[in-house]
């Protein structure tokens, strides 16, 4: 058991992976000598070398090509877009090609790989740095989408996207790369597909994921001492989405919040929350409440980035108000 | 009129005419028993793209639909000179490439119908061929990304030390997008083990391509951005493809890295199904109507001593191959309705939660 | 008064504007000399001439470029991506750069721009070209959405997209180019942000959008036959939202049930089902439906691209059995 | 070590050395009052840098922010040549550019501590400074992408003939995505009024150019690909800037098209805030940081007589206005929380609902 940082935990994640099957490459822009922008592939070209660690120019649609016509043909590739942002320079090869082509080939194509990136906000890097994208994967079929709110976690998902014989997109939090949390030791494999209570309740059901768990969790402590009981779930996967564990909770709380870091529309929230008003009707005690960014960009500057991201404050606040009316 | 060699005025787009003599490449050093295969696989092509059409106009394709017919030449020379477990990345207007990877007509026309039978179950389409058994890794309807795919198969075939090689086409028109530019120079980067072959067919959609590229060859002017050698073929000669695709294949496996073609050839019909092609001179298409690849190969073989009664038998077999394969495709039944919701994940199925 | 199709109702709306403002181009593959592929800028290069209606590359990021940054320097372009699908190559243009731009500098730039773009499927296209992504788009903020339903709508909501000082993407539903409709004479400028009720009615609000529009009507139509009354209503704009309508119709109706024709997680119907079982919750009778296409890419084969697109006997039937239930 | 003109093998990434003789552009014919211009522009430059790295340090600004220390004669020498209503288009590092049009000092500074009188409002940041009332069209922090939007500007300035001309900085890095490539074969076909300059310094984030690009000049020999003359310069010499950069825009102007400059030059700290730019041998960091761009010229303007006297005068002037915008930028308020709620619409506001 050692106290891992949320940065090193994904570089350990990898590790874990490629020690096993040299099947699995890592590929992106400044993976390899510099050991990531972000400090998540520190060690690997080390230990790994430059072939199965590659630094790449900034062409991030040839990176995922790469990634994809590897996988076709029998590799594992990890591959890095450096801000999940960048996506949008490559969101052809991803939900054209990568996310349709095993239905579209009659299952000929399999396509295991995994794209690591750095998600969200809160470190005033502007609106063109900060997106929290979960959302626009989510929407595409053909994609598993991941996003881990501990080191362990981080660990044990990583594991579980790279032997995944499908593509996730494996969303790292900028702002918990810094955070600290226990990892045991030894390799960690966990499952894709599956929520984690990080906090029991009977009074409402709090969904979070990301950076907005620790607030969820704050939150609920706060709650708890103004006599509120909540239950917090960490949702950990979008797709596949863990229903049993987040309806099972509303239908027992029969209260949901979301608590999304994404702008408002069509944040991963609002699947939840339909399908919440469709499947658990009966069992609501009252509306559906989504805290989430307003539907704006975020702000660079401190004071209002602050300001707009669903805070610990606001999270205990519009819970406390919607349980008390 | 002029020739691809001459200079282009930007609006001015006149007509790119086919060279004159035909007998240039009689003399090359290829087996005959290769050259009758390269007539063969040009052949049945033909005859199949040609009933895909009456399958059309028979409102039994449906869908969209892109032919060559007229582009034989490179998908037939590339198809002999290949080996079997090279990786052919084509696009949307990938009938030939498939049938030159050797797979079954059969299923590729009935995925054209829409079938049980069809190489993709009927969940693909004419746009989406492939045959991962044949080495025919896919065809795909979104300009450029194939290129970038096809460098991810070398890098694999590079990795495992497999000696295999990435062969992509695509169309004139293609040069001008982003990952054409992406995959070419990340290709030279690793000297991966691909060939970029450009069927200049001198049309994207609709608009010629020198009223909207910057230079006068759309590949070839592009070769030296990526530190490589300009290769500029003419596409409707089998002998020449197929010269041409040796000296790459042989480059991309002795690990000198990737090559790009491209091979200067004409569309005998419209970009589509629902395109006429009225918007070419027609003095253009009449010329290239007569340097058709066939007629060319097919007074070639005649030229080195082919019978003509062996080159009747082949077009009479492959008629009869084609003519099975449609009877079959037509005969196939509609896909069960539960293949709509398989082969979406690894596990065989569709499902995102549990 | 004139019969007009969808797919002529577009010439006529750009022409419409074109004549009335200099600054308005046109822009986009094979726009001018063939007049679109699918027949939709037909007659705009005779009438206004190469300088303003322009064939380019194969170029969607430079199309886009070339529109954000006319826009932004005093021209009102509109711009055509062929097949909404390909928006996943310039995504980054229209994400990253469209969209937040004016937000970033603090109001200092403008950005009257319109995309349109062929959108849906129906066609036996495949999985790449017959996407619905509309809802790629409500995701981001900075984007107005609108999907016409008929021609007349194509020729007033054109004119409020070109008119409108913000970048709005103009969804034409392929599957409606051959329709025809009754067109009035003259100018039409119709509004963003307002929905259509089509049909009214009394049991349940069916919301719909694009081609599922008339699936929808039909639905409620077999509906009344057997009893039951059902409002349609056409949402026209995603962005803004006309949410007084829509709310006020559920508010009404005490049901709620979308018609999308996108893969089910995070299409449009899943925000307004989040709003509503928070904004309407005291006024539901029952659970929120969506009747969508599964979370599946569309399969060619016109057998199983009938079958997994809402069609209007699979809208009756789960109407029908959730209203009896 | 080798100069920019020697060829690279890859995967040996050697140091490429400043040009020796410091004294080639002593005789060129530029106005006195043009060159103590330049010499002011790039002492604003280097010492408001300096000034936002301090503040940086004392954590007064947040995010990221990227420098061209060491950059500065390119941005000087454009803003020198460029006519008033010229457009800029810049990227995250885009502070000198900001400068080079003449935006004043204190809302550039007070936009990188986020505070309501920043040029933004706080509402940007560094990566985004913008000011259109200056022709300074932004700074765009994902790559590639203002390539084409200032095409769309040199389109709209052709289109109303208003003379005008769009410059266009970017990275050597910036040479490998897609979008370079489509926004200059596009400016090439239309002919439009727009100046692309690569600013080469040698590396993408922490990798070096030379280890991933196809060719050795990442823009220079591109320059074919588009029909366009390789133009490679000295970026670090203000003149050769300044009369390069007039070559370009009088071209553009008289509608002849786009040009393609390939600028060398160093940036003497790391990439970005977080960066301390070990990766890069300290043999070639020092002979760069010899060739300093504000040496070589204050050097040249003593040669061409004018006094030491003159230039601590402005240096002194310059270290005046940045002290002062620093006050003011310190004594900013923070945003009104309204203000988030500002702006993402014409109208003034941000509701997507009624
Ligand atoms: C990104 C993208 N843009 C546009 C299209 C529409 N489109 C399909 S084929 C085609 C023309 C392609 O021309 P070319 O590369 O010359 O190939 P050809 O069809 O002539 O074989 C276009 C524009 C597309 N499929 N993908
Ligand atoms: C599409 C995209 N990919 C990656 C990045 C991350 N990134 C920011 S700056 C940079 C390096 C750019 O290098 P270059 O073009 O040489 O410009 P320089 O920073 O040296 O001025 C990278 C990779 C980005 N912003 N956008
Ligand atoms: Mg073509
Ligand atoms: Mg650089």
């Amino acid at each position: 058991m050692a106290q891992l940082t949320y940065r090193d935990a994904v570089a350990r994640g990898i590790a874990q992976e490629m020690r096993r099957d040299e099947r699995v490459l890592l590929v992106g822009e400044d993976v390899a000598g510099a050991g990531g922008v972000f400090k998540t592939t520190v060690g690997l070209l080390d230990e790994f070398g430059p072939t199965r660690v590659v630094d790449t120019p900034i062409s991030e649609q040839a990176i995922l090509g790469a990634a994809m016509g590897a996988a076709m043909t029998g590799l594992r590739p990890v591959a890095e877009i450096m801000f999940s942002d960048f996506f949008a320079v490559c969101w052809d090869i991803v939900v054209n090609q990568i996310a349709k082509t095993r239905y579209m080939t009659g299952g000929q194509v399999s396509l295991p790989l995994v794209i690591k990136t750095g998600n969200g906000g809160g470190l005033r890097f502007g609106a063109q740095h900060s997106q929290s994208i979960e959302n626009w994967a989510m929407a595409i079929p053909g994609l598993k989408v991941v996003t881990p709110s501990t080191p362990e976690d981080v660990v044990g998902l990583m594991a579980a996207a790279i032997r995944d014989d499908d593509p996730v997109i494996f969303c790292e939090h900028k702002g918990l790369y810094a955070s600290k949390g226990e990892v045991p030791d030894g390799d960690i494999i966990d499952s894709l597909g599956t929520a984690k209570v990080r906090r029991p309740g009977r009074d409402a059901t709090i969904l979070s994921l990301g950076m907005m768990v620790p607030r969820a969790l704050a939150a609920a402590e706060a709650l708890a001492a103004r006599g509120m009981d909540v239950e917090v779930i960490d949702v950990r996967s979008l797709v596949p989405l863990d229903t049993q564990t987040i309806l099972g909770s509303v239908s027992r709380t029969g209260r949901l919040f979301t608590v999304e870091e994404n702008p408002q529309l069509l944040g991963w929230g609002a699947e939840i929350a339909s399908l919440a008003s469709d499947e658990c009707f009966w069992d609501l005690d009252g509306p559906i409440q989504r805290i989430t960014t307003p539907h704006i960009p975020l702000p660079s500057a401190d004071s209002l980035e602050d300001l707009v991201m669903p805070s610990e404050e606001s999270i205990a606040t519009t819970i406390e108000k919607a349980l008390q009316s | 009129m002029r020739s691809p060699l001459t200079d282009h005025v930007y609006g001015q787009h006149a007509s790119v005419l086919p060279p004159q003599d035909q007998t240039r490449h009689d003399g090359d050093d290829i087996d005959l028993a290769v050259r009758t295969g390269l007539y063969r696989s040009m052949r049945e092509m033909r005859v199949f793209e040609k009933r895909a059409y009456d399958l059309f106009m028979k409102q039994l394709v449906k869908g969209t639909s892109h032919l060559s017919l007229g582009m034989e030449a490179i998908a037939a020379g590339f198809g002999q000179a290949m080996r079997r477990d090279d990786y052919t990345f084509a696009t949307y207007r990938g009938h030939a490439h498939t049938l030159a990877r050797g797979v079954p007509m059969t299923p590729v026309l009935a995925e054209l119908l829409g079938r049980a039978n069809g190489l993709l179950g009927g969940k693909g389409g004419s746009m989406h061929l492939t045959s991962v058994e044949h080495g025919m890794m896919g065809s795909y309807a979104i300009i450029g990304a194939h290129l970038t795919i096809a460098n991810g198969a070398a890098w694999s075939a590079q990795y495992r030390g497999s000696g295999q090689v990435a062969v992509c086409f695509f169309g004139d028109g293609t040069t001008n997008i982003g990952a054409f530019h992406e995959a070419l120079n990340y290709a030279a980067v690793y000297k991966l083990p691909v060939v970029f072959v450009c069927e200049n067919n001198m049309y994207m959609e609709y608009t010629s391509i020198f009223d909207i590229t910057a230079v006068e060859r759309p590949a070839a002017d592009r070769a030296s951005a990526y530190g490589l050698e300009p290769v500029l073929i003419d596409g409707n000669d089998a002998d020449e493809v197929y010269l041409a695709a040796g000296r790459a294949l042989d480059r991309a496996r002795a690990g000198d890295g990737p090559s790009l073609i491209e091979a200067v050839t004409y569309r005998h019909g419209g970009h589509s199904r629902a395109d006429p092609g009225k918007y070419r001179p027609s003095e253009e298409v009449e010329a290239w109507k007569a340097y058709d690849p066939l007629d060319v190969y097919r007074d070639r073989l005649i030229r080195l001593g082919v019978s003509a009664d062996e080159l009747l038998a082949i077009d009479a077999e492959v008629l009869a191959a084609v003519d099975t394969a449609t009877q079959e495709a037509i005969a196939g039944d509609l896909p069960a309705p539960e293949s709509a919701f398989t082969d979406l994940w690894a596990d065989g199925g569709w499902s995102w939660r549990n």
